[in-house]
């Protein structure tokens, strides 16, 4: 038996978001058939972003979904991509003329859908996207594979990308903004224990007391070591150290960096990470110049974190800091 | 049979009862394709594109049929809102022959459709001939259709029905580089590509209609 | 072994707080010895606001510190009151001579250790209190026992004296606002699966495959009955009838519904669960004017939601929409 | 002994003097105090009580003790630093003591700082005398310092400590009606209660200081 709260699984995603808007209904709204989400007021004017996903993942993406951010967001079936239609109907909805940025997570359902809306719209509308693969955990040397996995670093693709069009910079711009944002970030994940399942209720993998789970992706998959436990200082180098190296930070350098909840972990826990994270940082001489702490792409309950780092510019610093107004990111 | 046009173009009628044909087809054998689903994949592709096709069957009813395109358009919705890895491709598929022209067909307009069509699911499956997916069956009947002698729609498709038969068929013995089947190796070697055996009935499905 | 992601137990609640600083340095400052959180910037020439309560509630109260809420929050260790020497030291920063409103939640220790600090502080300040004691599930016929615990009614209480003193309401003023609302105010809570001990790991009650806690607060302790699991329209349903009788509520009035989840409850449970409060109340005629959703008053990472209904006047409204700027809370 | 003032009133190194010794009556018999609490509690009062005087001793020995005022106030915050219930209450009470003169205190002084402190204590923690707590040898013990007639401190709290102890005593056949013990009704009830019996130490250590 399930212990997840909801009526049937088929009305699940559908009546959640009903209830993102009985929330913010300031902010967004929901259109049904196909089920997407978009700002209350839509923007014209400006370049369309759009992305979405799997949902399980809350507040990603429909929470980001809002003045500074995305146009419209896609939700999948629980940690299923969604349609190519719902991808094609949502980038319909907002573009107004100047062209739509996607953004992907590097899953095959995901680029396959979201790529195949942009084809079906290649005639009528200007579409470009940005493929978030930002989970160092999987980093293959073979060339032929699905490439790295697409995590928390979308926060950062979508804030930024968001913020340069909510200024009027045009669709190559925003779409070099955001393929800048992936290069420049990388993220590494750890559980303490599996999500469940909603409906058999059971765990999607099982930890020994005293062991847990090293770069782990946010479907409820294993990662690449099983590990004991450590206090939070040495846990934290442990997830910092190959970060510090795949982005290729220096002493003097500034990062943003997203410790980021996997559903289930507490924010006395996120912010010891985030207390470590600087801590480790310091040490190297890099600065932390913005972050982020929270629960904001989740893997349904699991607990664990991770943590990304962005190398920062003064264009993406400014990007970073101009106001947002989504359900889930106000500033 | 049906349509306004000259006999030996495709009218829209004639595209309505070809895809009602293969409807037919698919939801009767579902379970043909889901075994081989089951063997090489994740046994859902029986039931992935028999949902779709009965989408596709509701929305054809709801059509006059005027044009192809039209008709091939309103299947494409239907794969559109499908998950798994067949549903998004057969609906670029679909859609892009439903943005072939908004008349009947003459066989090199027939030919031009599947070339862009078959071409989009190369390029976004990243798939080609040898792969072991639904292009196998795909890119020689589009080849038959474009290099075809014949002006009469129905004996172009019997050629591409021959060719798509032949490339599901070749599938066997393949080892899969694309989609799932590709994490089984050698052990699916001998298995039929479901997505290629579809392709097949698609044409042969022309036949009756 | 436990789970929970952390250096030691000691230094866990201040740890977490330097992390609450790391993510929001410009709302926030801690200060240490005694342990509080103040306003990076104290606002001086209004009435103070100061809470706290034990830790593993986060965001409560340390997340509602900034411009339109708290001027101060005063943590204890996990599920333990502060000190009445971290309360006083809290209520010298923040006072700057108009008066300090303390909201407390009816816990025996925070109620002892607040009231002690204004009792220690009497002849230099002017310190009034509003004792927040919402939850139905505690609520007894006996005079003597010590009345209904504090649940998440006080994010309400503490949103709305906060936009009063904001906007230079005297000190009698908040103080009543306050008890308005807590006399406005009642919540329930079910309980899916237990918290966990930091130390132990351990969960605080078991449930079979199949039960869930009916009436739970936010220490882990078992509620009042232990129920069949049902389909979220009916358990939602089962919340919120008692609560529309206990509140008072008829046809025509509008209220405040605050879907809180308790830890590791998912942003689509809380979803459908908002939407369903709305069906239920739609259906009584009661009009939900406004919402909040998410995990705002967790206990560590139990898995369940509260259901608060707050009825609304036009003056709870107006102070309620007022801008705030916290942590946790920004419009 | 030491102190400036008039020898009958008490002055702040006697005071300091006083609090020092019952710092170390309590963390030498901690052992004794933890075992009531055990018995009618949860059996962490004698760590409460003996870590907020160690704290306390710390902020004796930085600190002159230029007045009784000043030296409570400094054991008041090492108490309200203090959890359980014990550790505000006496925190609370030893505030309370320390708002007093600044200056050595003579009898009446002294009485109406008890008196204001221990009612308090009665109010915050809503316990009246035979309700088993502290406050049933705090109560007699200030009525002894208001009511006496010497004018000698040291003479007024030996009355006061005779009266604690004959309350500490009265509490063991008391059915508590607060605090933790309140939870055991009878099965208690011939327990002493630790918080009253800490109070009687804290006036006997009066005399050798
Ligand atoms: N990259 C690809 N390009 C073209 N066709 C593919 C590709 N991957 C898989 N296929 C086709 O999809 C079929 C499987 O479809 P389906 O069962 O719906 O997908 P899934 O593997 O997601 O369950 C295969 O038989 C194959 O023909
Ligand atoms: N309401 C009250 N008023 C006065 N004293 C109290 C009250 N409740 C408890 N006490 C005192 O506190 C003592 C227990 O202190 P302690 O062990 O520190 O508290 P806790 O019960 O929180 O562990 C009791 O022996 C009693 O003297
Ligand atoms: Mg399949
Ligand atoms: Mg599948
Ligand atoms: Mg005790
Ligand atoms: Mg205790």
């Amino acid at each position: 038996m399930s212990r997840f709260f909801m009526n049937e699984r088929e009305t699940l995603v559908e009546q959640a978001l009903e209830g993102l808007v009985e929330a913010h209904g300031g902010l967004v709204d929901v259109r049904t058939d196909p089920l997407f989400v978009t700002r209350r007021v839509p923007t014209t004017g400006k370049v369309a972003l759009v992305s979405g996903g799997g949902s399980g993942h809350e507040p990603l993406h429909t929470g980001f979904v809002g003045q500074g951010m995305l146009d419209a967001a896609v939700p999948g079936d629980v940690f299923a991509s969604p349609t190519a239609l719902q991808v094609r109907a949502a980038i319909q909805a907002a573009d107004t003329g100047e062209g739509t940025v996607m953004v992907v997570k590097n899953y095959t359902g995901d680029v396959l859908n979201f790529s195949i809306a942009a084809e079906l719209l290649s005639e009528t509308h200007r579409v470009e996207q940005v493929l978030v693969d930002d989970d160092l955990a999987t980093q293959k040397e073979d060339e032929g594979g699905p490439g790295r996995r697409g995590t928390a670093a979308v926060v950062a693709v979508e804030k930024i990308c968001g913020a340069a069009a909510e200024a009027g910079a045009p669709l190559d711009e925003v779409r070099e903004l955001g393929r800048q944002v992936v290069a420049r970030s990388a993220t590494l994940g750890v559980s303490f224990e599996a999500c469940t399942n909603p409906m058999t209720g059971r765990r999607s993998f099982d930890l020994e007391p005293g062991e847990m789970e090293f770069g782990v992706g946010i479907h409820g998959e294993r990662g690449i070591e099983t590990r004991s436990t450590t206090g939070a200082a040495e846990l934290v180098e442990s997830l910092v150290t190959p970060l510090v190296e795949s982005v290729g930070l220096r002493r003097g350098d500034s990062v943003l960096a997203i410790v980021n909840g996997l559903g289930a972990t507490h924010g006395l826990e996120l912010g010891v990470a985030a207390r470590e994270t600087r801590r480790v940082l310091d040490g190297r001489g890099i600065g932390v110049a913005r972050s982020l702490v929270g629960p904001y792409v989740t893997s349904l309950d699991m607990k664990g974190l991770s943590i990304t780092l962005t190398a920062l510019t003064d264009d993406l610093v400014k990007f970073w800091d101009a106001p947002v107004r989504t359900p889930a990111l106000v500033w | 049979m049906t349509g306004d046009g000259n006999a030996a173009d495709l009218t829209g009628a004639e595209a309505k009862a070809w895809l009602l044909a293969f409807a037919e087809r698919v939801i009767a054998d579902a379970d043909e394709l889901t075994e081989l689903d089951r063997k090489a994949g994740d046994g859902d592709f029986g039931w992935n594109i028999s949902s779709a096709l009965k989408r596709g069957r509701e929305g054809l009813a709801g059509i006059e049929g005027e044009h192809p395109a039209q008709v091939f358009q309103t299947v494409s919705d239907a794969f559109l809102a499908s998950g798994g890895t067949s549903g998004p491709l057969f609906g670029l598929w679909f859609g892009r022959l439903g943005s072939g022209p908004f008349a009947p067909w003459d066989v090199p307009e027939l030919g031009a459709a599947f070339g862009r069509a078959t071409g989009a699911v190369r390029r976004l499956g990243k798939a080609e001939v040898g792969h072991k997916t639904m292009v196998d069956a795909m890119a020689p009947a589009t080849d038959a259709l474009t290099e075809t002698s014949t002006g009469v729609w129905r004996d172009a498709v019997a050629d591409a029905a021959r060719a798509a038969r032949a490339g599901a068929d070749s599938t066997g013995g393949m080892i899969a580089h694309r989609g799932r089947a590709s994490y089984l190796g050698e052990r699916a070697q001998d298995v039929l590509d479901p997505g290629a055996v579809a392709v097949a009935w698609f044409f042969e499905c022309a036949e009756g209609a």
